[in-house]
């Protein structure tokens, strides 16, 4: 069995699929694994690191070789040639922004499994990259807002004076907002939060930080939020406009599964905090939880900035690929059955990421052809 | 000279007695009072070596071989397991001696004998006699012989009040007639009511019946002495009578339960265990949880999200500290998952300052298990969930837990026997080697430390 | 009454008080241990038990003599020991602090 | 008495040398205060806020009209027009640089109070500057390192695996040093750091980080470290090496006064370092110490990146600001005699700052022209 | 039945002596303790109300009357701080009651005393006699009347020895002829032996020594009951003598010395203050800062570079919150140059999780200062240097300061005498509210934590 | 020896023992009061002192008796007043811990 990973190296993307250690395991679980040079140097493993590991570094990953392909985002056009008929796509697919890539691979026989439709069950958490790749965001975007704020995060009192402590407001308390307060309040913040689900009041408490009492309702069976209707929102800005108000640096994360990120703060809530206040929005590329946030740029409200990062765990490259590969590795040896590639759409964590086959469950996969490498 | 012998077999029983209080001087106390017992024995023999009657000589020397053989044997034969019965079923022979020896002089000199001797012979035979009978009714409990859940009384509690003022009435009328049925009366209504009385009781809550049983023992044992006059008897008995009663309180208090709760509600289930839900837990109290650790040679502490409700992490340092400056490895067992988000743990951990040198991970701490003492798991749940491993229909079937069961012991500290994230129950809970420490995590960890302070 | 049954009552009163005073704060694992080394204590009726046996030579009284010398024995000898064998888990002393 | 402070907002300078709180106590001592508009805007003071506290907020200052000038870097010609004959001068003058602009200060009359020389002596706590931009500047590098550092901080037990905790290395422990310490202690990091003052191993050990034993050495009278002869160093650097290349983020801050910063890390020692580890060099403008650093650049060795950054404290502008403007004011209020401007050269906290007159101490401060404003 | 009114009255000085132990209580145990005296007393008067002489009845009560005149004004004028030598003096004249009541036995049936009354007599006037003058040499010590030095004797314990053996000779004399002379030779001895014992101890000790002497008393007062065959005496005797050796050696264990280091090696300089370097300073311990922080309304916690220095913050965040679990106030002042860095001690307590409501400033602590009670200095030194206002030469002069002197209490935990940051001494050490608590922070926390704990 | 004696002895005995075991672990601050009250309690002596002024009719006893007498009521009523007073300042009692 063969199984590549490219070098996706950009501006923004600094991760790699595999690193070494998983790489090593990899191979040790039958495959002969090829990799790009250069894939993991700004996350800090070496082509060297590789190759010691057992894997191929080579110039380019020749076309058509592939039996499966581990890639971070959706693989380009180049990227997918590199695969077999037949072959198998392990990544973050983002299917429903990719119909026509997902059709084309289908029409290849490839089959694609979208890491995040990886079930968030206790069973599948070691293969759940969208909870790893949230924990080095939350922490990211802590220590990017710290980084930006013109203040101390911790209260320090000193002979030119008593400096007070940040007030840091987390929006949506899942994994990155958990992951956010705790951070905050490591660097000394003052952390309030807030999520719509009402269990997280608990959780946010059990981190130290306070929550803050806006209105709240229960889940979805997923155990994902379910939108807000407009009252409930309208109520939920009423309270957390004096909050923002008050907040030295605001950090928003809040998501709704398969819909646009909810509105929490707009613009009138923006304008009363304070000149050199941070916001920053984690769901801006959904959306934006803030009024007025874009992708990637930072906005300028009354002398409030708000930033909108995309690609926030590539700012952790390293742990961040280290987690993710570990992810990625944990799904491949479900995939891998005495040294055969068998891709079960029955299965309880592949089958739902398993594209394309989720009204056709149990499509049986043709058998690999080749032994073990 | 005599009376300064049994002095001394006196001072010997208060040392011993102060000795058993503590672990480290325990066994030591032990035989100290056992000493002071020799020394009253030879004195007594010493006392009565002028008496010209051979048959007495006999009387004494068979009852002293046929109670020591069969006390010998019956101690040393019994299982580890069956202790607490033998010491209800010693217990009551000791009552029934005391009895005996009122009743002897009931026999002898009762129609002359003064009204303060008579209310001392009184005393002593019923006291004695209930002693018997209820020690005995304990054992059976212990034993199996009797269903060890409460067995209701037609009446209940009424019942025995009658009976017990009709005893009372009896003695009454035996002190003031020195009518010698009448005493025989007294000792029957005294014989049925230790049946009565302990019956409703259930079986969890024998030890404390049976250490009340004891101090009435003693109290029998020293009115014996008023009997015949002598200050062991009344030194040793008085002693019992009163060091019993605190160690029945105490006991009681162990239980978070009042003494006339225990006694006069019919609670208390199973044998020794006690059940919350439907499944008996065995249940453990801060100086349960102290001992255990203390005698540990290495202890793991497994953190979960219960730990972060309570905010509870200065807490679980303080008392990894007292174990550590006690000699005693610890260790941290970080479950991957164990908190609500990755890290959970480690944030709290590193915000008491707890060393990264002393967190293992799954990995590695696994391997540790077999080898470790005791496991303090503080607010986890499904982490330690053995079904994951067990059971094919779990939800969580195929996570890897942390094989805390490996482990001698496991004290799980957590409010109740609630489920955790996953919603499920947790077979743990229920096991030989796991007690059951129900308090939230920051209160029960505080007073661990506390009571190890007091150790 | 008579001088020796108040004084009696007096070595009872400070028994019972240095009884009380004795047992404070035992952790839990000696609540077993403590009640069956008392309760061999209480067995020192052997001694009343003896002096029953021999005081007064009826038949009658010769019986209850018996039987509360071997009851009263059993107790002590039976107590003492298994204290003993309970006891025999506290070998390794705990560090005191500092 | 007319006092002002001019906007030297650029793309590296942020701070402001007053804000709102301190110029209502400046007006307070009777000054009439002047602040060009704008002057704290990038710090998070609006000109609004200077208004209410008593300023005037002008375009630009009139040209010799201030009694008091208060900078923070060495005043441009333009500033230096807007001070009176006579007049007084409070900043970061860095006499040794700036020469040519003292000599011109001395021809006018006006007196130049460094306030890099300010005693470093327990009265003049409140007065002491270095000391509060190091805490600023301390503060900023960790957040710049872990902000650039491709790793976690912290530990992080995750199902994706264990996340172990940075080490982090800080060489020269004053106060930036012991703040950077704090700071990556807060942040979960693992810190080692080492100083040449013995002294300073009890200090980093109360902070809960490790101090690295090499080679330590008595500081000179005035409590600063001494410059270290050859042998020395090449001991230092022979045990430091094995500990910076098993960092993943090395902050130096040594200097030594008047001299060359020490050269603590040679490329050898940057060269054994894992690729994608950080080394930020606080003295990088007086010379570096780390070899091949550079002022405000990054510079890649073997895949180790260098950073030298210069006004680090000017990150955290805000709170920078307020301590800069509480440090100024005290030296002000000490200037002010009954209403009058009195500069002491005998003062034992003024006099050594006190530029020019350091070897005619006694110089009898001319009694200001003005009365209470 | 008088000897059952004796009993009560021992049972009520039982239960006064243990009401005595813990604060709570304390008052009302001396009340019981009084009361228990008050039945005693009637008793005796009722048993002597058949004696006809008139005149030992007024005997009686002009001693009751001259007695209690002048015991109650002594009491009720003294002031608060001369309590230790009254008290001395009262433990003398009971020793004296005690011999006396042996003289007078020697005097009326001293020639035909039964062996064993004769040694109790022969006790109960050696004791009581040493006990007599011993007292009132620590009472004259106390109240300045003789130097509170240690007063070397000629010849040092070697001289006492001397005369304490010639006291046991003629005690043996005493008892085997029954000469009335040796009894007087005896007591003469004692009287000497008491000055010569005292004399060489200094006035620092004396509170352990008058505790020893009250013990001797309470024995003497034993001896005297065998003398006239009084159980109360006995009882009330015995008991004293034993609790007085306890806490005899409890106070000796509080000031770190043997008992036998403080009898016979003449240490102890002026009166209650200890001197460490040149100038006393008053010392407290775990107990002594426990016991003023728990009586506290509202407490200051001033930490300094020696808390960081010692890792003492989770030790303090959990002192602390043992305190406020007391509802006491308590908060936090923090220097602004505390420690080494700035924010030094914020980063420390926010590691412990001390809430940032509690840590006040100089500005927001010091108006506070008056109104605090207790001040607990943590490690903190040059901080609290009053030089810093008071002395123009002092190189910290003009620096701000935390007033901590306009607290009522001051306790400054630290190891020595060492000087700060700045290298100068602290006149603070060495003012009257200001206690000295030498030892590691952490460790002296976590004693002082331990200390409330068992309050 | 007489039965009174040895009585006495058992008596003794019996009441050291509780005097040894009230007494544990007392807060310094306590030490004085306690000694205080304590030393009042040994002038029990006190009704030895009353029989002692009354048994005998010499002049000699007589005297001894007054100073047996004055000396205890001095120890007793000055002991346990000056005991209440330094106990005043212990009002406020400590909010036990849950
Ligand atoms: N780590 C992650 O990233 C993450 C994210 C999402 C979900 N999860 C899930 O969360 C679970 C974590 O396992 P876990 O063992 O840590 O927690 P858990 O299984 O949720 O159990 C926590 C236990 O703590 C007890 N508890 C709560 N408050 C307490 C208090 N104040 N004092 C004492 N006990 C208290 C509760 O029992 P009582 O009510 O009886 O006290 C509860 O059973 C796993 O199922 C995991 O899959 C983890
Ligand atoms: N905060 C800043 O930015 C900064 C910077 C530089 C200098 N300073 C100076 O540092 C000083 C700070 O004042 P401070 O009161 O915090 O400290 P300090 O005056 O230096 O006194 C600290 C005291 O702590 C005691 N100590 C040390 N280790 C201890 C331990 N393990 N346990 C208990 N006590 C211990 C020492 O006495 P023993 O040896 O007797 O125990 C010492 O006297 C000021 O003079 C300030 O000017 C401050
Ligand atoms: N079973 C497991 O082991 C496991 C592992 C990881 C995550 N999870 C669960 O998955 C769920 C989603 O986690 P996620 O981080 O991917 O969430 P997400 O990224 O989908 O959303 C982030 C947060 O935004 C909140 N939110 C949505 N609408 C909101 C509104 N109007 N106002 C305020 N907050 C709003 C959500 O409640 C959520 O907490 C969580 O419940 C988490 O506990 C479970
Ligand atoms: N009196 C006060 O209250 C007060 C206030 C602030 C600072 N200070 C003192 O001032 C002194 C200087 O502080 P700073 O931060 O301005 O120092 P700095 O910026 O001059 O130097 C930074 C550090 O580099 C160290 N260093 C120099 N050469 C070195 C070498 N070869 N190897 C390793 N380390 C080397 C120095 O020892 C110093 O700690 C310190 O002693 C500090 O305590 C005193």
């Amino acid at each position: 069995m063969k199984l590549g990973i490219r070098s996706e190296q950009s501006d923004s993307e600094t991760r790699v699929a595999a690193t070494p250690v998983t790489v090593t395991a990899l191979v040790d679980l039958g495959f002969e694994v090829d990799i790009e040079a250069g894939a993991g140097s700004v996350a800090g493993f070496t082509d060297a690191a590789y190759a010691s590991a057992g894997a191929h570094v080579v110039p380019m990953i020749e076309a058509a070789r592939l039996d499966v392909l581990l890639c971070i985002g959706p693989p380009t056009q180049a990227a997918v040639a590199t695969i077999a008929d037949g072959g198998v796509v392990v990544g973050f697919l983002d299917p429903g922004a990719n119909v026509d890539l997902i059709a084309d691979l289908g029409s290849r026989g490839i089959r694609a499994v979208a890491m995040e439709n990886i079930p968030r069950s206790t069973l599948a958490q070691s293969m759940d990259a969208l909870s790893s790749q949230a924990t080095a965001a939350g922490y990211a975007a802590v220590l990017l807002g710290a980084g930006e704020l013109p203040k101390f995060m911790p209260m320090l009192v000193t002979a030119a004076g008593t400096v007070p402590p940040a007030k840091v407001l987390v929006l949506g308390v899942g994994v990155a907002g958990l992951q956010a307060i705790a951070t905050a309040r490591r660097l000394g913040a003052v952390v309030r939060a807030y999520d719509i689900r009402p269990e997280t009041k608990e959780q946010v408490e059990s981190l130290g930080a306070k929550f803050v009492e806006a209105p709240t309702q229960e889940m979805d069976d997923g155990g994902y939020a379910r939108a807000v209707d407009e009252e409930t929102a309208a109520r939920q800005r009423a309270i957390l406009g004096d909050v923002v108000a008050e907040s030295d640096l605001v950090i928003t994360t809040a998501q709704v599964p398969g819909r646009q990120a909810p509105r929490l703060i707009d613009r009138t809530m923006v304008e009363r905090m304070a000149p050199g206040s941070l916001i920053i929005d984690m769901a801006a590329s959904s959306g934006g939880n803030v009024e007025g946030s874009r992708p990637d740029e930072t906005v300028i409200v009354g002398g409030v900035r708000i930033l909108g990062p995309r690609d926030l765990a590539a700012r952790v490259a390293t742990d961040a690929s280290r987690m993710y590969g570990r992810n990625l590795l944990e799904v491949v040896s479900r995939m891998v059955v005495e040294g055969n590639l068998v891709v079960d759409g029955d299965d309880a964590v592949i089958g739902p990421a398993l594209l394309g086959t989720h009204a056709t469950p149990g499509v049986e996969s043709p058998t690999d052809p080749e032994g073990a490498a | 000279m005599m009376e300064l012998a049994y002095l001394g077999a006196g001072v010997l029983f208060i040392v011993g007695l102060k000795g058993l209080t503590s672990p480290a001087s325990a066994r030591r106390g032990n035989r100290m009072a056992a000493l002071g017992m020799l020394v009253a024995t030879i004195t007594v023999v010493i006392e009565i070596l002028d008496i010209d009657a051979e048959a007495a000589w006999w009387i004494v020397i068979a009852g002293l071989a046929v109670g020591g053989v069969i006390g010998g044997l019956l101690a040393l034969r019994v299982q580890m397991t069956d202790m607490p019965q033998l010491v209800a079923a010693f217990n009551g022979f000791g009552g029934g001696a005391s009895a005996l020896v009122a009743a002897a002089a009931v026999v002898t000199v009762g129609a002359t004998m003064a009204n303060e001797t008579a209310i001392t012979t009184t005393l002593s035979l019923v006291i004695g006699t209930i002693t018997l009978t209820g020690s005995f009714v304990a054992f059976a409990k212990l034993q199996g012989l009797v269903s060890g859940r409460p067995i209701a009384m037609p009446g209940g509690t009424a019942t025995n009040g009658v009976i017990a003022l009709a005893a009372v009435l009896a003695c009454i009328g035996a002190v003031a007639t020195s009518n010698e049925t009448l005493y025989w009366l007294a000792a029957a209504l005294a014989a049925i009511l230790g049946i009565t009385a302990v019956l409703p009781i259930g079986g969890a809550d024998m030890p404390v019946v049976i250490s009340l049983l004891n101090s009435l023992s003693g109290i029998a044992a020293a009115m014996a002495g008023f009997v015949i006059e002598n200050q062991a008897l009344i030194v040793g008995g008085a002693l019992v009578g009163a060091a019993g009663l605190i160690l029945t309180i105490e006991m009681s208090v162990a239980m978070n339960r009042s003494l006339s709760n225990i006694l006069f509600s019919g609670f208390g289930g199973g044998p020794i265990d006690e059940a919350i839900g439907t499944r008996p837990v065995k249940r453990a109290t801060a100086d349960d949880a102290a001992i255990a650790l203390v005698y540990a040679n290495r202890v793991a502490i497994v953190p979960g999200y219960g730990l972060a409700v309570a905010q509870a992490q200065h807490a679980v340092r303080d008392l990894a500290a007292a174990l550590e400056e006690r000699d005693i490895e610890v260790y941290y067992a970080i479950h991957p998952v164990a908190g609500r988000m990755p890290g959970h743990m480690n944030v709290l951990l590193a915000e008491a300052d707890v060393s990264y040198d002393l967190l293992l991970d799954l990995d590695h701490s696994n391997p540790k298990m077999s080898q470790t003492d005791v496991v303090l798991v503080v607010g986890a749940n499904d982490v330690i969930n053995p079904s994951a491993k067990t059971d094919p229909n779990s939800p969580i079937y195929g996570m890897p837990i942390l094989d805390v069961d490996e482990a001698t012991t496991t004290i799980v500290v957590k409010r109740s026997l609630a489920p955790g994230f996953a919603g499920i129950d947790n077979p743990l809970f229920y096991e030989e080697g796991t007690l059951m420490y129900f308090a939230d995590a920051k209160v029960a960890l505080e007073e661990t430390l506390a009571a190890i302070e007091r150790l | 009454m008579s001088d020796a049954f108040i004084n009696g009552i007096v070595v009872f009163v400070l028994a019972s008080f240095v009884g009380f005073e004795v047992i404070r704060r035992v952790p839990p694992t000696l609540h077993t241990p403590l009640m069956s080394g008392a309760n061999a204590i209480s067995g020192i009726t052997i001694v009343g038990a003896i002096f029953a046996a021999t005081t007064d030579h009826s038949w009658l009284a010769g019986i209850l003599g018996f039987l509360a010398v071997a009851f009263a024995t059993i107790n002590v000898v039976g107590g003492f020991l298994v204290t003993d064998r309970m006891l025999e888990m506290f070998k390794k002393i705990p560090v005191k602090r500092r």
